[in-house]
């Protein structure tokens, strides 16, 4: 028997899973990655390195902030520019805003319809109003310091052209307040539906609780910076898939994001979400990678926190200065919204880049991904054929893939 | 009252006259003008959608008025799919018409190009009316088609009062076509105006009525003794959006109506 | 040429004071309790007018600002006409005329022109009522000139560097170093004036100011001559200069009738909501340099970015026979304001001089 | 009254437009009661991908023979179809890859090149008749709302079509590139965004594209002015519009 899933809807862009079945058993387990590519790393040679935030945060429509701020750090990195403490708390509020944002679509517009077995989101109203009150208002953060809330055009190489006003920045702290009960709520909601039992092996990366050090950690002892990345990480090319992917140097699959993070991290989170986390049973190690809708909503609890504080310490001062040009490499390591994403520029003494590099989220995710699936075939087999296609997609959608931002 | 402020009326009426063209006959509120005059127009349209202006087809007739519109843009083919029985806003009227105290007395030629017959309408109405009150009355009338010919039923009517000449660019239908065939302007020596004492009403495309303005005056016309109605899009009616600005006069205050003399020669025009 | 303003009774008496100015601004601050004082203030390198919290903001030695404090507080960039629901009914609303009492302090001579030219727009034969609202609303006080800008050609237009219009606006103010001299125009600005240590102007004030204009007319670099320069336009409608400069200046970004303070023209637009309940009517200011602008079904009459510039230049230097004044009054922000530099009394002068 | 059928159709791009649609913009609640979801991936399970459509949104760039065909079925099935998107309006980002030789690009990504299938970038109007452009990266609010109220409302939608310059006068911005030097696209990028960039007090990037009566060689010769080299030039004109500034003679632009 094959089954074939030709697109996985409600994730971002087009991936597809194949099962061959026979005798009973799994043979194979394809997860094919069809989104075209666009040859970002190809085109952006011979760009300006101004011009390179502004276009790689057109790699994916769900997280531009965690493109721009990770180009814009690499580039700062290469040209020696070292932003003032302002401009890396205003670039921490953007991640954050764009972390929860994130979360926010993929929990109820990409995950939700599964647990009440629906196609879409419509219908279920009361989840729709906490929704549109939660992306009003980390919408509302992001456009407040970007300009607009998706491809955002305020945060250069240099920091921010503008600012908002004052009183701009109290209501948008006073309407982060405001949604701290939507955020407990979504966790409720969340930890509240039963999810299958899957326990497979991988490792679980992230960066090291300070999310600007740099420093990357796994629950299997890696320890490595942003500069050296590449000696700890390797891609390589499928030939079923356009979609590259990534292992750790000499072990093999890795988890990225919200699970991961918390896995690592956990204790550094602001009080009321580890007291979350206890409440709703979330001990690491979380294994079931079904967790990390739990470990994203947990992380919303938190990052409305940490956004507060960092809301309530800018000064309004020191927001821009205009780079000087200088030749150099400059990499960086970031966590988007899906987890650990990588950037690195080589640019000539006109700043133009020379060569670009991009590592995303779902490209490290992608073997584990697929060995999840794996697992979950073979240990399901015996579901009905739609009730395994849908868990495939469950699991598919709860690594909250992003696969135009994998293929680039 | 604010002069943007349209009224309400009601689509009594709907005939399809060609296949984009259709006559409207409206009833508005009581609020509305009962002052209309040949030539003048109305800014119709409807919420959400805009407004365009069109020109009176009928004066006021059994409480209605009437539109001739062609379906061409946002507004006009919304209007298009209106029924009969549905609202439709509506404001003026707008603008000078026909300077019919001029053509009073005189022999009067009409020469409408496509749906320029439907500012004309009014005048060869009043026209039938008070005969009397004209010399010799003469209409050219020409289209793409015979298809495309307007009021066709109305012709025998109008005959009956006045001299109506056809012509169409090309004859389509196979049909035997007992009237011209080719340009309005090839209508011109069939009616040989008298110099002196006539005066033409012209409206059709702007290119059309270059010709049909320098024939006339070929064969003698004076270029005051020739009006033009022109066209040019307009947002208000009221001469304060500016869109309708040629080479500094108002269409929608000065005009649509002026004598040819006026607007001969002007920057960005065809005449 | 100008000056058939609209606004209020003319003062009963002369009434022409001599005011320390500190004493003027604390009387302008007084007015704050119910009025909205817009004036010059200082943002960044730039003034631009807008509501202040106190006098101590103003900065009245300005030199031109980008847009004229008339076009934005007077006839507003975007404003809602008319609010229509479908229901059973349609019905349609008037937005609440605003009752705001507005003074504009500190308008110069040309801005203060162009405010008579938008009255022949939107208070001619049909009157505006939303504008008329705000004219009514709102008292001008006007500020003579001390220098000329760059690009200010208002002498040659008769709209300044002093003003020289009795009606059409509420007061006039003449910077004379540490006094201003206010000449009340209205009576309902007479009224109003009270402020303290002030003196009656007698005939020396009016030597310094007479004094105070010559030396404002000798800081003008640029000049137009006006001497049958709208028949010289009209006759060149050919002349290279429109098509040279359309082709290699012209960006058609309409930053010229933007800025431009007798620009009148607008678009209407309906906005429908979401629900297909609503729809709000608004007008906004519009460009003839927009192609989209004098298109019609089967033409476009100014398709040619040539026609569109000659638009817009003829308007302001030609078309006099719509108002019976030039469309310019001679503030030179277009020239300032165009990325390219375009100059229209360098254009005039090359037609005028026959220059190709 | 029965809800227009929509399908929103992605291609290569990031898929910001149908996030826009669906979430970003400020009727998103009112956008999902209004129309009926027949077909969109990003939020849809399941669907009609074969149809009809009275609407269909097509963004992203075609970057892949089977978009094309793809493309030509969403058209017959499609009573209106409108291209979302710089991607899908002016080629976008993605159409970057066509200003330099295109193994040269591929080869920097993919060692292999020989499963890549890649086709030249084009807009979607290079391949079928489009009823309408929702211009921007991400799609303008003011546009995109005019497109679907229109829809509803069964009219002709009135995009705006003057340049970037007439938003941001009407916001009262002063002018970055007159007063400051900046080189701002502004006069010859297509409006709808109002004005985002110059307000924030950055020059426009032209994410909207070149508007249809830009005059780009004027602009280029500012830039050159204002000390821009011809491949500062050359490049701000590309960014989002590489496909108009190759296949039209707007481009009169040099390399140095
Ligand atoms: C005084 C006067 C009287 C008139 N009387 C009549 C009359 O009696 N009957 C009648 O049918 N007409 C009449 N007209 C013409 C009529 O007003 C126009 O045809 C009408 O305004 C079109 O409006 P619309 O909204 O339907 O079209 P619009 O949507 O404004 O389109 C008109 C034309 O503009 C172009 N256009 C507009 N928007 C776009 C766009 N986004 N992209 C590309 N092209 C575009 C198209 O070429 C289109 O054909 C009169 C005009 C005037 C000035
Ligand atoms: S046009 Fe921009 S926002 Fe839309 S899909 Fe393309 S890159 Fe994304
Ligand atoms: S800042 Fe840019 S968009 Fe704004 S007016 Fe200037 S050039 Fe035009
Ligand atoms: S100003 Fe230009 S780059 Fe910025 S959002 Fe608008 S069109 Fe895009």
């Amino acid at each position: 028997m094959k089954i074939d899933i030709d697109y996985i809807a409600r994730v971002e862009g087009e991936g597809s899973v194949k099962l061959e079945i026979a005798g009973g058993k799994l043979k194979s387990l394809k997860l094919n990655i069809w989104e075209p590519p666009r040859f970002f790393e190809g085109f952006m040679a011979g760009r300006k390195f101004d011009e390179a935030p502004d276009i790689v945060a057109r790699i994916c429509g769900i997280c531009p902030v965690a493109h721009m701020v990770t180009s814009i750090r690499a580039i700062e990195k290469a040209i020696g520019f070292v932003p003032s403490d302002e401009i890396v708390r205003i670039r921490r509020i953007m991640s954050l805003s764009q972390i929860m944002a994130s979360h926010v679509v993929h929990l109820y517009v990409l995950a939700l319809p599964d647990y009440h077995r629906l196609g879409m989101i419509t219908g279920l109203d009361a989840e729709i109003r906490r929704l549109l009150r939660m992306k009003e208002v980390l919408n509302g953060v992001t456009a407040a310091f970007g300009g607009r809330a998706l491809h955002p055009v305020a945060m250069v190489v240099g920091g921010f052209t503008k600012l908002p006003a004052r009183d701009t920045v109290g209501k948008l702290i006073s309407g982060l307040e405001g949604i701290r009960g939507d955020a407990q709520d979504t966790l409720k909601m969340i930890a509240g539906f039963d999810t299958p039992l899957l326990e497979p092996e991988t490792e679980h990366v992230a960066l090291s609780g300070d999310a600007s050090s740099g420093v990357i950690i796994s629950d299997c002892g890696l320890r490595t910076d942003e500069d050296a990345y590449g000696n700890a990480f390797e891609e390589s090319e499928l030939s079923y898939s356009n979609a590259k992917r990534t292992v750790v140097k000499g072990r093999g699959s890795l988890m990225v994001g919200a699970l991961s993070r918390l896995n690592l991290n956990l204790d550094t989170l602001h009080p009321t979400a580890r007291a979350a986390a206890r409440e709703h049973g979330f001990a690491p190690p979380v294994k079931n990678p079904f967790m990390n809708n739990t470990a994203q909503a947990i992380e919303i609890i938190h990052c409305i926190e940490e956004c507060i504080t960092l809301l309530d310490a800018l000064t309004g001062k020191e927001h821009f200065v205009r780079p000087a040009l200088r030749e150099g490499t400059g990499s960086a390591v970031t966590e988007a919204p899906r987890g650990l994403l990588y950037h690195h520029y080589e640019l000539n003494r006109k700043g133009v880049v020379e060569k670009a590099d991009i590592v995303t989220p779902t490209a490290h995710n992608v073997l584990s991904l697929e060995e999840a699936l794996h697992k979950l075939a073979r240990e399901n087999l015996d579901l009905p054929r739609d009730e395994l296609v849908l868990q495939c997609e469950m699991l598919v959608r709860a690594y909250d893939p992003c696969f135009s931002c994998s293929v680039h | 009252m604010h002069p943007l402020k349209p009224a309400k009326a009601v689509l009594k009426n709907i005939r399809q006259e060609t296949a984009d063209v259709k006559t409207y006959t409206v009833q508005v509120d009581g609020a509305f003008s009962r002052e209309l005059s040949p030539g003048q127009f109305n800014m119709v349209g409807y919420p959400g959608v805009g407004e365009a202006p069109i020109s009176f087809s009928s004066l006021w007739e059994d409480g209605c008025i009437g539109h001739t519109v062609r379906s061409v843009g946002a507004v006009t083919a919304f209007i298009d799919k209106l029924a009969e029985g549905d609202e439709l806003l509506l404001r003026g009227p707008y603008g000078k018409g026909w300077p019919m105290d001029i053509a009073k007395g005189r022999d009067l030629l009409l020469v409408a190009g496509g749906l320029g017959l439907a500012p004309l309408r009014p005048v060869i109405r009043e026209v039938l009316q008070s005969r009397d009150s004209f010399g010799t009355v003469s209409l050219l009338c020409g289209a793409r088609n015979e298809k495309n010919l307007l009021f066709t039923d109305e012709y025998e009517a109008w005959r009956k009062k006045i001299s109506l000449f056809l012509t169409v660019d090309e004859a389509v239908t196979g049909e035997p076509w007992g009237h011209s065939v080719g340009l309005i302007t090839g209508l011109l020596d069939r009616v040989k105006p008298d110099t002196a004492g006539t005066c033409a009403f012209v409206v059709g495309p702007e290119i059309m009525m270059r010709f049909v303005c320098r024939g006339l005056m070929l064969r003698g016309m004076q270029p005051a003794d020739i009006f033009v109605s022109l066209e040019r899009r307009m947002k208000c009616g009221v001469a304060q959006c500016g869109h309708c600005q040629h080479a500094g006069f108002f269409v929608c205050r000065d005009g649509p109506v002026f004598p040819y003399a006026q607007v001969t020669g002007l920057m960005d025009g065809m005449l | 040429m100008y000056g058939n303003g609209m606004t209020g009774a003319p003062a009963s008496r002369i009434s022409d004071f001599l005011v320390p100015k500190a004493s003027f601004f604390r009387w302008l601050d007084s007015l704050r309790e119910s009025f909205s004082v817009v004036g010059p203030v200082a943002e960044e390198d730039r003034t631009v007018f807008r509501e202040i919290a106190s006098a101590d903001e103003l900065h009245m030695e300005y030199a031109s600002t980008m847009l004229s404090p008339g076009k934005v507080y007077l006839y507003s960039p975007r404003e809602d006409l008319f609010r229509i629901s479908f229901g059973k009914d349609l019905t349609i609303e008037e937005p609440p005329r605003s009752p705001v009492q507005r003074i504009i302090a500190g308008i110069h001579a040309c801005d203060t022109h162009a405010v008579f030219y938008l009255d022949r727009t939107f208070l001619g034969a049909f009157r505006d009522p939303l504008y008329e609202n705000r004219r009514s609303n709102t008292m001008l006080i006007a500020l003579n000139c001390s220098a000329a800008s760059r690009n200010c050609f208002c002498s040659s237009m008769g709209a300044g560097p002093f003003l020289k219009a009795e009606k059409g606006y509420d007061m006039l103010l003449t910077d004379l170093e540490d006094a201003y001299l206010v000449e009340i125009r209205t009576e309902r600005c007479r009224v109003l004036f009270n402020a303290d240590a002030t003196q009656s102007a007698d005939a020396e004030v009016f030597r310094r100011k007479e004094e105070k204009e010559r030396s404002a007319l000798r800081t003008f670099t640029k000049t137009i001559n006006t001497d049958g320069l709208d028949r010289a336009l009209r006759e060149n409608p050919e002349h290279p200069v429109w098509g040279r400069t359309a082709d290699e200046r012209c960006l058609s970004c309409a930053n010229c009738v933007m800025v431009c303070p007798t620009c009148f023209c607008h678009d209407v637009v309906d906005e429908l909501s979401m629900d297909m309940k609503t729809v709000r009517r608004y007008r906004e200011w519009d460009a003839c340099q927009d192609a989209r602008f004098a298109e019609v079904h089967g033409g476009n009459f100014r398709a040619r970015r040539t026609a569109r510039l000659r638009q817009f230049v003829t308007h302001k230097l030609d078309q006099t026979h719509q108002y019976g004044v030039f469309g310019t009054v001679g503030c030179g922000r277009c020239i300032t304001w165009c990325p390219t530099g375009i100059d229209l009394t360098e254009m005039a002068k090359a037609i005028q001089t026959r220059k190709a | 009254m029965t809800r227009p059928r929509l399908g929103f159709f992605k291609f290569s791009c990031c898929a910001g437009c149908e996030f826009q649609t669906f979430y970003f913009q400020k009727h998103p609640a009112e956008t999902l009661a209004a129309f009926e979801i027949v077909f969109a991936k990003m939020v849809l399970r399941g669907g009609a991908p074969e149809g009809p459509f009275d609407l269909a949104l097509v963004e992203g760039t075609i970057t892949e023979a089977w978009q094309a065909d793809e493309l030509k079925k969403i058209r017959k099935s499609s009573a209106l179809l409108f291209a979302i998107g710089a991607c899908a309006v002016n080629g976008g980002i993605p159409a970057l890859k066509a200003l330099a030789p295109e193994l040269e690009v591929e080869g920097k990504v993919y060692k292999n090149l020989s499963p890549i299938h890649s086709i030249r970038p084009h807009p979607v109007d290079a391949y079928i008749q489009v009823d309408g452009y929702i211009r921007g990266c991400p799609p303008g609010e003011r546009d995109l709302h005019e497109a679907l109220t229109s829809v509803l409302a069964q009219k002709k939608p009135g995009f705006l079509r003057c340049a970037v310059c007439v938003e941001c006068k009407l916001k009262g911005n002063i002018c970055i590139l007159t007063a400051y030097g900046m080189p701002c696209m502004g006069p010859v990028t297509n409006a709808g965004c109002d004005a985002l960039c110059p307000t924030c007090k950055r020059p426009c990037y032209s994410c909207f594209g070149l508007m249809k009566q830009a005059n780009a060689p004027a602009l280029a010769k500012k830039f050159r002015s204002l000390g821009l080299s011809e491949s500062d030039i050359r490049r701000k004109f590309t960014l989002f519009d590489a496909d108009a500034a190759l296949f039209s003679k707007a481009d009169k632009l040099n390399e140095d």
